[in-house]
């Protein structure tokens, strides 16, 4: 549960920890989490994302708008850069279960191993999970 | 040979893609050229006739979806009154019963029992859920 | 013979695992809202019970990005083909 | 997928079939679908309940009422018998993998094995699956 | 020592026990001592602030809960704005402000948006989650 | 140190996954509402990852007739128990 230096050193610099881990689409769960990260970087707030399980999903190139004009996620992301949210962190083992590599997302991510995620999750930082 | 379809929606809008996958799927059967004769909506579908939904303007508004589908197709628009009740969803008849100040169900939206659903099931051809 | 439709993510092993004991031959599965992840390669071992009979949603697919990483063994309807296969099966069930 | 002549006989007399695969109490799928059950009989219509995964739970004996008087669905069961409701099949690999026999189950259950459940899914009889 | 808390309440109060949960976690919190300052409802959890809704008279009634802990704690029962408009949840100003004919949102549930649920976070020694 | 919440059926594996990998010494795991059935015996496995720290809420394995029914390995808390292991840990995570 040593975080590695690199790793400390962002933690260090955070306020807000957001966990992504369901689908994007099929849900809200993945927006309503977006939209928490969004007003808490726009406060001022510096915010980090962890993507986990299914949460993975959101971050896939290639998303589009579905049909009836359901809006997705993607546009949420595509704002993240502008509101300086750049630390996104992404569960190794949650892109290797479902056959994804770093090139098949959206954004440049750090992919985690196990012991980076424990780092993230006792990092005693605020924490919302959805 | 056209086929009368009926659906039963259990998801709630804004909160899963279930309503949105009923509504594409009754526009398609609609555009087959079967009938679409009954929507029931029950457990978190009865969101879905909510008057006061008040969606983004650049989303697509469910309660009109299902309207635009009784206008064009006569489709009835059957909500389960036990489980709106207890989820906030009442039409004029059940808040003055219920002694509530205000309704949020309105025509073509009716409040009707499960025999309603049951009935659908019998006389239709075909019977769809979607469910979160 | 019936239509069964999925539309919970894999992860929702439980879904899969209770229509796929029921998948008899001559049914049909489709593949719609999050179920859709369900026809990645990865996925394929959960679609095993369904021998073959694998239908998925294509403007569902296409609004996740998945367009393109579909298993080879996995059918792509639009939403017509998702209504002949209701004209197909007098019975659909629903797993969620 | 050829019942046995039991089981047939079941089916033979049946107009609806509601299928259980939820937990009781922790969400609202059992009873709505208990609900919709019990309508049916008492409208005249000869019903059969399938309690498949999760929904043998509700069959658990020495359930009661919740916390803050949270009901739960064992009352709905006690009303089973009331409404003629008396085909209860119970998958027996579901009850199997949570470790229960026939013996924790509040109600007298035919155990299916999963031949008996594919007939039940195939008798060409209106089902609803909750 | 007394601490402060806030809850994140998810889930819909009558399809989900989420709700219930939150409730009654809310109530051993104040026996314990401690203070209850905030419930924050986000995604279907804003349903717990419908003045509609209608259960059966032999059922807990969940609005009526969360008042009750307002009542005696002064606990804030905050309503996230945008995810209660898409879900048909509003108080008179934003009825008026979207043209639509009625109200379910009345005091003490506040509309108001998520700034208030990251200043509940810190501002409060612990914060729990219930979702469905 | 952290208090993990999780309140879905065992069937949910994805929730004791995802709050597994994240486990270590010191933190504790509260079952609640649905998660009481991984409280049976027959759902060990899935408990695995949270070495023996597993705690289970009273009320609702009373609702659910399991009492009597639980592991020997979790131990059984009510909702004064719940909040003294908020009081204990600044920090809660909820897996749903």
């Amino acid at each position: 549960m040593t975080p590695s230096q690199s790793l400390a050193q962002d933690l260090a610099e955070l306020d807000l920890i957001v966990v992504l881990r369901h689908a994007p689409h099929g849900s809200q769960w993945v927006r309503e989490g977006l939209d928490v990260a969004l007003v808490a970087a726009a406060f001022g707030k510096r915010v980090a994302l962890l993507f986990q399980g299914d949460g993975v999903l959101s971050l896939l190139t290639g998303q589009q708008a579905g049909p009836l004009g359901q809006k997705g996620t993607h546009p949420q992301m595509a704002m993240l850069e502008m509101y300086d949210i750049e630390t996104l962190w992404v569960s190794g083992s949650a892109l290797a279960q479902r056959g994804l590599m770093p090139d098949d997302l959206m954004l440049p991510v750090r992919v985690m191993d196990v012991e980076d995620c424990r780092a993230v999750a006792h990092a005693q930082l605020p924490t919302l999970v959805f | 040979m056209a086929l009368t379809y009926a659906l039963l929606v259990q998801g709630a809008p804004y909160t899963h893609q279930a309503a949105l996958s009923a509504l594409r799927f009754g526009r398609a059967v609609v555009e087959r050229g079967h009938r679409l004769k009954t929507v029931f909506f029950y457990h978190d579908g009865v969101h879905n006739a909510s008057a006061l939904m008040t969606p983004p303007q650049d989303e697509v508004h469910l309660a009109e979806g299902w309207r635009s589908l009784h206008r064009g197709q006569g489709t009835e628009l059957l909500v389960c009154v036990a489980a709106g009740l207890r989820r906030g969803l009442l039409d004029e008849g059940e808040a003055s019963r219920h002694g509530q100040i205000a309704s949020n169900v309105a025509p073509p939206f009716e409040l009707t029992g499960l025999g309603q659903l049951l009935d659908a099931m019998e006389h239709h051809d075909r019977m769809l859920t979607f469910s979160p | 013979m019936a239509l069964h439709l999925i539309n919970r993510s894999p992860q929702a092993e439980a879904a899969y695992r209770d229509a796929g004991a029921l998948f008899v031959e001559g049914d049909d599965l489709l593949l719609i809202e999050d179920a859709c992840y369900a026809a990645l390669p990865a996925a394929a071992d959960l679609l095993t019970p369904f021998r073959g009979r694998v239908a998925v949603l294509d403007e569902d697919l296409q609004a996740r990005g998945l367009s393109g990483r579909v298993d080879a063994r996995v059918t792509i309807v639009d939403m017509t083909g998702f209504v002949t296969l209701t004209e197909k099966h007098d019975s659909a069930m629903s797993w969620f």
